[in-house]
């Protein structure tokens, strides 16, 4: 475990020297966090790889810190099955909890008894709603909304030769995070590439969604293939949808590029193959790694979570922006250069 | 002399397969693309999974039973079978496994079923949960990769046979054979006795608890096989894997006249039923429905679907009491 | 047909009981191939229980059967198929679903190989039609056939079986007059193939234009066995019934008051057509016919199961809405079904909540049923009909048939209605509880309530009903008056046969 | 007096008090004042919903577009109330597309004849579509405060969550209807012989189509506990509570063919699986084994009284009976 932790975070650090402990004893303090704190990591849900990376980064920070860590949440990413757990986490008085928000506002309530029971809320991967952002201390996003948007679009571009007509293949029509996401691809796309157009029109018409699961994913994209011959690009900025995407397109042998936000593990052979040129990701283990550091932070009084304050998380510094969210900076993009190492770590 | 099988064939899922050809037509006039190779491929590599699953559920439901397990059992077995694949076990090992899981659940819902007498629709349900509790618990985060899955497996998913897709085809050839089974075998024949006139099927000395027991091992086994299937089609397993299919199954088979009531009804219908279904999806996309209205068109026409094999099924005129003068 | 010839079944001293009812005592049946048979008895003589002891249905407790000089292997319906017994009921249990070939040959396809060979099976089975000189088409299926066509579906897969004795329950019960020429056909033509049939049937007069031998039953004994040429008619009811009809019948003297319900050519499309007829308070209207006449299906009408078509119903004058029961029930109507089990209570419920099914509102306070006075309502009514129960939580279905169907009545009379009808009411239970049945509908009719009796039994007609109404086809036939009603002429009109 | 027989009601009470008393045990945090508060809250919806469903397998029906339902009636309440309505009146409307649901439900059943499982499985679709069509992809949020509250706070000065309150309500008409006044009567009438109940006078088609109304309408009263809960009102709502509804109805007691049944079993088992659900969360039980027990329990509910019948029929099989 140890050595495989070593080996990952060697590997990040030689990519991005985003988090630099790789020597870090267990039990260790950390100046500024109080010790033996209880810790819930709660995803979407669970059974879900890529929350399963994120919980790695989070295990991590939570043994630096002396934490006493729990991965815990709904087989079901809906919010009234996260709220089940919330609830437990109330009553088996937690001291903190990192969740990644299946619905932006179903659990808003419980979020705020958890709060008023005393437990530290901090929202990673998925935030609430911004009407709601008092429900939590503060939010540890990858990258702000309008940045992730604006580069699949680039990405798209480069893949098309900035021309032709684009769809974009979703998770669940009500998933927070993409529908920011698309909403911030929709006026770039037409002002930074005057070639290249939306195939309904605007972009609101021109997403399919995949419902992150599979089966729905493969016949949306095929969906959208059968609906617009002539569409030259797909856009999928979840890891469901992308790796559908890219597993029908080999089977289809379609012309159609295709890119989007998804795991290196998983999308390594179709990059390996040239199914795919690009896709783009944060590094999860990394967003889980620091939304530790933050909660405990706050837990420990050493971080307010207000706009402008910042807190240090291995290495580095992160600074609260407006919203009470902390970004982790630009996502990754994978290529056939870099895949290879990528792969390995999540 | 008309062929009994064309009769048969005319009773009940012509149309159910006229219903098809209008949809498939009127789209393919709206929007050309539809009716290319691509549109065919389309149709048919996604409706694999469902066909396949529907042939299995016919066998329950003409019985006037229900299996609301499949959905549970073919993730698992998808699972498994790309999981012991990455282990480095052979192929013939890995659908040995998927078959052994069929069997096991098979065996559990037929025996409470068919010797306990309890209803199927509780016991599935349960089962339903069971498995997939397991599932979960067995796969965790994980999720089957391409390179996990037996080079077998992975081929039928992405190439055709002069066009036309394997897996469709595997579908196809299983619903010949059981179509034939079902056609021709005895014991398959006493499905439809038992399914339409229980009591008169006990009287005339059939098996029933045996044939069901058996019904509901076969719907297991095919279930726990079609994990292969579902694999080569998305090439990816995950814990989520099969979710909610066994109400698009149950779904296809009603619509291609497979009746809840018992009885009636062939797999060939079953499976029209599948690619009549698959072809609207499609179709709503390819027409330009709204997205957020599709699933409400597509329980507007599944209601319709089911109202008319109602009127179908009254129409046979009621026995007149009062002589022929 | 000749005495001597070797008998192909012989039923000696057979004995089954029920629980409590002996159904079967002393029974005796001597088959001889090449004869057609005629097993005669009233209701609850216990010809069923003899024709499902054949039919492997029910184990006898005592007694012997040989069958072709062997002994017949007892309780199960496929080794007496394979033993040469086939079965014809009443109800023939047909699977609507499967085509006509394959209902003749179900569980016994024939093969070609090992697998189901269609082909053969549609010959044979045109075959066996054409045999019966009837034109069906194997290939359809069976759903929406007529009973009689059900009947020679029936028969094709007897004759399939190398059937030597074939069984014959009531088949021309519901038969139109040619349809039953058909059946005779069919059944002449089986006889000469030296096959043995056993004909049951209520219709006399068809018995002596058909059979060679008569075996009657009463009270599950044997009472009498001959060739028809030594038998007559007098003789046969005579051994049926037994006893003075009196006792069975304690008619009481009613005064007749107002007109209580008038049916105005009431008719349903393939039912029935052009009934009228009216009821008075006091009154006891038989209604007669042979079981599939329509009778059922015109007091089903009149209570407002079956929506009529055409005509109307009224009720102390007022007219009733079609196809509503409960607003018949509200307006003071009742209808004691024909069958017990499946139209006339709730069989896994108490003894309390069937009498008081009718009653829920009466018995209620601010909505809620008062339990107090549903147990009441039950105990008073069970001392009338002197129920025999345990205790009024007892599910119904632990009860024997004659007070079964004293729940039936209980909670029906419980409503005091205007106009009680009642379908069949002494279908299958025993003699006692008969009488007992019998003198409640006098008493009722004499505290000026207005009942419509149907009932297959004509001694019961005859000696309960103040005026007889015949149906047959659907149509209303004849109408007799106590005085004048003599079982010959109401089964010539029943039958339509009256030259004869 | 009717003399005591023990049911599977009974059973499954003994299995509650077990589940609250070993949990008490097992685990410090659960039998406390908040977690009984957590507890309610979690299951109310389906509560309400089991109340309806009950009578509804219990008249031999069954409703499997509840869920939708239930979300249908939560997207009318966003939907109105983010154009323009008051939040008041976005409720009522909210009951009524609930109760109109219901509606349809019980004329293709009754009316048009079609067999229920089928027929709601094909409105399962068509409400949930009627959610994405009336909302999008946009879930509504910021209620009113006044309002929302309800959803998540307790009744002052006690323990019990607001929505204690339709629950307790709900569950006493319905417990009383089902088992002392002549509709319950007539439920169980209809469940246990159809074509008996009908030739009793009782209006069968009426009474189905009123029960498939009932059930609508209180998957709308669920409906409105469920967006006050959540604070929010979303397309995607409840999905997969028809499942938990069912099995909470049967685990009750009442057979899926119908005509048996107690309310007290369904509140029992409603109770039962929440209990057995925090208790095992509580001890860290993974989310998969939650399942694994929904659907063991599920089984036990028709294993247990099956096996029952079997014994005692083997030590009555002396005892034939008359046809």
């Amino acid at each position: 475990m140890q050595k495989k932790f070593a080996s990952v975070a060697a590997a990040v650090a030689i990519v991005g020297a985003l988090v630099a402990s790789s020597v870090a004893p267990a039990n260790a303090a950390v100046p500024g966090i109080k010790t033996g704190l209880k810790i819930a990591i709660m995803p979407k849900a669970v059974n879900i790889g890529y929350f399963t990376a994120w919980n790695k980064g989070a295990q991590t920070a939570c043994k630096e810190i002396g934490a006493k860590c729990t991965y815990v949440g709904p087989t079901e990413a809906t919010g009234p099955a996260q709220v089940q757990f919330i609830n437990k986490i109330i009553q088996q008085k937690y001291d903190v909890l990192v969740i990644s928000a299946a619905d932006q506002n179903a659990i808003v309530p419980s979020l705020r008894k958890a709060k008023a029971a005393g437990i530290t809320v901090v929202t990673s991967d998925a935030d609430v709603a911004a009407a709601s952002a008092s429900a939590r201390v503060v939010s540890v996003l990858p990258a702000a909304s309008a940045r992730i948007g604006t580069a699949e679009v680039d990405w798209i571009a480069e893949a098309v030769g900035k021309k032709g007509s684009i769809a974009v293949l979703s998770a669940a029509a009500t998933a927070a995070n993409q529908n920011a996401w698309i909403a911030a691809m929709g006026p770039y796309l037409t002002s930074k590439y005057p070639d290249m157009k939306w195939v309904g029109g605007t972009v609101d018409k021109s997403v399919f969604y995949g419902d992150d699961d599979a089966t729905k994913s493969t016949a949306q994209f095929a969906a959208i293939l059968s609906q617009y011959p002539d569409v030259a690009g797909i856009i999928s900025p979840t890891t469901v949808g992308v790796l559908a995407a890219a597993i029908e397109k080999k089977a289809k042998n379609a012309k159609v590029k295709v890119t989007g936000l998804g795991l290196p593990s998983q999308m390594a052979p179709y990059i390996e193959d040239g199914t795919v040129e690009k896709v783009g990701l944060w590094n999860p283990i990394d967003l889980g790694y620091v939304a530790v550091y933050a909660a405990a932070r706050a837990k420990s009084k050493s971080f307010t979570g207000k706009v402008g304050s910042s807190f240090k998380a291995g290495k580095k510094t992160y600074k609260v922006t407006a919203g009470g969210i902390a970004y982790l900076g630009d996502p990754f993009t994978f290529t056939k250069a870099n895949i290879a190492t990528f792969k390995k770590i999540y | 002399m008309k062929n009994l099988i064309q009769k048969t064939l005319k009773v009940r899922e012509i149309p159910v397969f006229l219903g098809l050809l209008i949809v498939v037509l009127i789209t393919g006039t709206a929007n050309p693309a539809f009716f290319t190779l691509s549109g065919f491929q389309d149709i048919t590599l996604g409706v694999a999974v469902v066909a396949t699953l529907a042939v299995a559920q016919t066998l329950v439901i003409v019985m006037k039973h229900i299996d609301l397990s499949v959905g549970s059992t073919i993730g698992f077995s998808a699972y498994l079978i790309g999981d012991a694949s990455s282990k480095g076990h052979g192929f013939w090992y890995c659908m040995a496994l998927a078959l052994g899981l069929g069997l096991v659940v098979g065996a559990v819902n037929g025996y409470l079923v068919a010797y306990l007498k309890l209803p199927s629709l509780v016991v599935t349900l349960a089962t339903l949960y069971i498995v997939r509790g397991l599932f979960n618990e067995i796969a965790g985060g994980n999720t089957i990769t391409e390179d996990m899955v037996p080079k077998a497996i992975n081929f039928m998913g992405l190439n055709t046979f002069f066009g036309i897709p394997y897996l469709f085809l595997v579908a196809v050839i299983l619903m010949l054979v059981v179509g034939f089974i079902m056609k021709r075998l005895r014991p398959a024949r006493d499905l439809y006795a038992i399914g339409s006139n229980l009591a008169a099927a006990e009287l005339v000395g059939i098996p029933v608890a045996r044939r069901v027991f058996l019904a509901f091992l076969a719907t297991g086994a095919v279930s726990g096989l079609a994990g292969a299937v579902l694999l080569a089609r998305f090439n990816t397993a995950a814990a989520n894997s099969g979710n909610g299919l066994e109400l698009s199954v149950v779904a296809a088979c009603v619509v291609g006249g497979v009746a809840i009531a018992g009885g009636i009804g062939t797999v060939y219908g079953a499976v029209i039923g599948a690619v009549l279904l698959q072809a609207i999806t499609m179709a709503l996309g390819a027409l330009g429905v709204p997205q957020f209205w599709q699933l409400t068109v597509n329980g507007i026409l599944l209601i319709a679907a089911i109202s008319l094999d109602r009127y179908l099924s009254t129409r046979v005129k009621p026995t007149s009491i009062m002589g022929t003068n | 047909m000749a005495p001597n010839q070797k008998a192909v079944l012989e039923m000696r001293d057979a004995a089954k009981a029920f629980g409590g009812v002996q159904a079967l005592k002393g029974a005796e049946l001597t088959l001889y191939p090449g004869e057609i048979h005629a097993l005669l008895g009233e209701n609850g003589a216990g010809k069923s229980t003899l024709l499902k002891a054949l039919a492997g249905v029910h184990k006898i407790d005592s007694g012997s059967i040989t069958l072709n000089g062997k002994q017949f292997e007892q309780g199960s319906t496929r080794a007496a198929r394979d033993q040469g017994i086939a079965v014809i009921y009443q109800e023939p249990s047909l699977f609507p679903d499967l085509t006509l070939a394959e209902n003749v040959f179900v569980g016994r396809q024939l093969q070609k190989g090992k697998t189901v060979d269609w082909q053969g099976m549609e010959k044979e089975s045109r075959k066996l039609f054409e045999q019966l000189g009837v034109n069906l088409d194997p290939t359809i299926r069976a759903r929406g056939l007529s009973i009689a066509d059900q009947q020679i579906v029936e028969i094709a897969k007897a004759l399939s079986t190398q059937a030597t004795v074939i069984v014959m329950d009531e088949p021309t019960a519901a038969l139109s007059s040619k349809e039953v020429d058909r059946l005779f056909k069919v059944a002449r033509n089986l006889e000469a193939q030296n096959c043995a049939v056993v004909f049951v049937s209520h219709r006399l007069d068809e018995v002596f234009a058909l059979c060679s031998r008569i075996t009657v039953m009463r009270d599950g004994a044997t009472v009498g066995s001959a060739p028809t040429s030594e038998m007559n008619e007098a003789k046969v009811i005579k051994l049926m019934v037994g006893r003075e009809i009196s006792e069975l019948y304690p008619k009481l003297e009613a005064k007749l008051g107002e007109v209580v319900l008038k049916v105005e050519d009431l008719g349903l499309a393939g039912q029935f057509a052009n009934i009228n007829f009216e009821v008075r308070a006091g009154e006891i209207v038989g209604l007669a016919g042979l079981v599939g006449s329509g009778r059922s299906e015109v007091v089903r009408a009149i209570f407002g199961i079956d929506k009529y078509d055409k005509g109307s119903v009224w009720l102390n004058g007022k007219k009733l809405k079609p196809g509503n029961p409960s607003a018949h029930m509200v307006a003071g109507m009742a209808l004691v079904p024909e069958d017990r089990r499946q139209q006339g209570l709730f069989m896994s419920s108490s003894i309390n909540k069937n009498s008081a099914v009718t009653m829920l509102k009466r018995i209620s306070k601010l909505f809620i049923v008062r339990q107090k006075d549903e147990g009441k309502l039950a105990s008073d009514w069970g001392k009338i009909l002197q129920l025999k129960y345990a205790t009024g939580h007892d599910p119904v279905d632990r009860l024997s048939g004659g007070n079964q169907q004293k729940v039936v009545l209980a909670k029906w009379l419980a409503t005091e209605p205007k106009l009680l009808i009642v379908d069949e009411p002494t279908r299958g239970i025993d003699v006692g509880t008969k009488s007992e049945v019998h003198r409640l509908l006098s008493q009722k009719a004499q505290e000026g309530m207005a009942i419509v009796m149907v009932s297959s039994e004509l001694p019961e007609v005859m000696g309960m009903a103040d005026r007889i109404l015949v149906m047959r086809e659907g149509r209303m036939v004849g109408e007799f008056d106590r005085k004048q009603a003599t079982a010959e002429k109401i089964i010539a009109v029943a039958t339509g046969a009256s030259g004869k | 007096m009717k003399k005591f027989t023990f049911g599977w009601d009974h059973g499954v009470t003994i299995f509650l008090v077990l589940t609250v008393v070993l949990g008490g045990f097992i685990s410090e945090y659960f039998a406390t004042i908040d977690n009984l508060s957590f507890v309610i809250q979690d299951i109310a919806e389906i509560a309400i919903i089991a109340l309806a469903m009950s009578y509804l397998i219990i008249a031999g029906e069954i409703d499997l577009s509840v869920a939708s339902i239930l979300s249908l009636s939560s997207a009318t309440i966003g939907f109105l109330f983010r154009n323009g309505t008051s939040f008041e009146m976005a409720i009522v409307g909210g009951l009524i597309v609930g109760l109109l649901c219901g509606l349809l439900n019980g004329y293709l059943v009754t009316v048009i004849g079609l067999p229920s499982l089928a027929v709601t499985i094909g409105t399962l679709a068509l409400f949930r579509g009627l959610c994405y069509a009336l909302l999008g992809n946009e879930p509504v949020n910021e209620l009113p405060e006044n309002w929302i509250v309800l959803g998540y706070e307790n009744i002052p000065g006690t323990f019990l969550p607001w929505s204690t309150i339709p629950l307790v309500i709900l569950a006493a008409i319905a417990w009383i209807v089902l088992h002392y006044t002549r509709i319950g009567r007539w439920t169980f009438a209809i469940g246990i012989n159809a074509e008996a109940a009908k030739f009793s006078g009782i209006p069968v088609a009426r009474m189905k189509l009123g029960l498939f109304a009932m059930t609508g309408l209180m998957s709308g009263v669920a409906g409105v506990v469920y967006t006050l809960r959540f604070a929010s009102a979303s397309p995607d709502g409840a999905v997969g509570y028809e499942l938990g509804v069912i099995a909470a109805v049967l685990f009750g007691g009442v057979s899926i063919a119908g005509g048996i049944g107690t309310l007290w079993g369904v509140l029992a088992a409603v109770f039962a699986l929440g209990a057995i659900r925090s208790v095992l969360q509580l001890i860290d039980f993974s989310a998969n084994a939650l399942l694994i027990v929904s659907g063991a329990l599920l089984l036990i509910s028709v294993v247990v009284p099956r096996a029952i019948e079997i014994a005692q029929s083997r030590r009555k099989s002396t005892f034939v009976t008359n046809k």
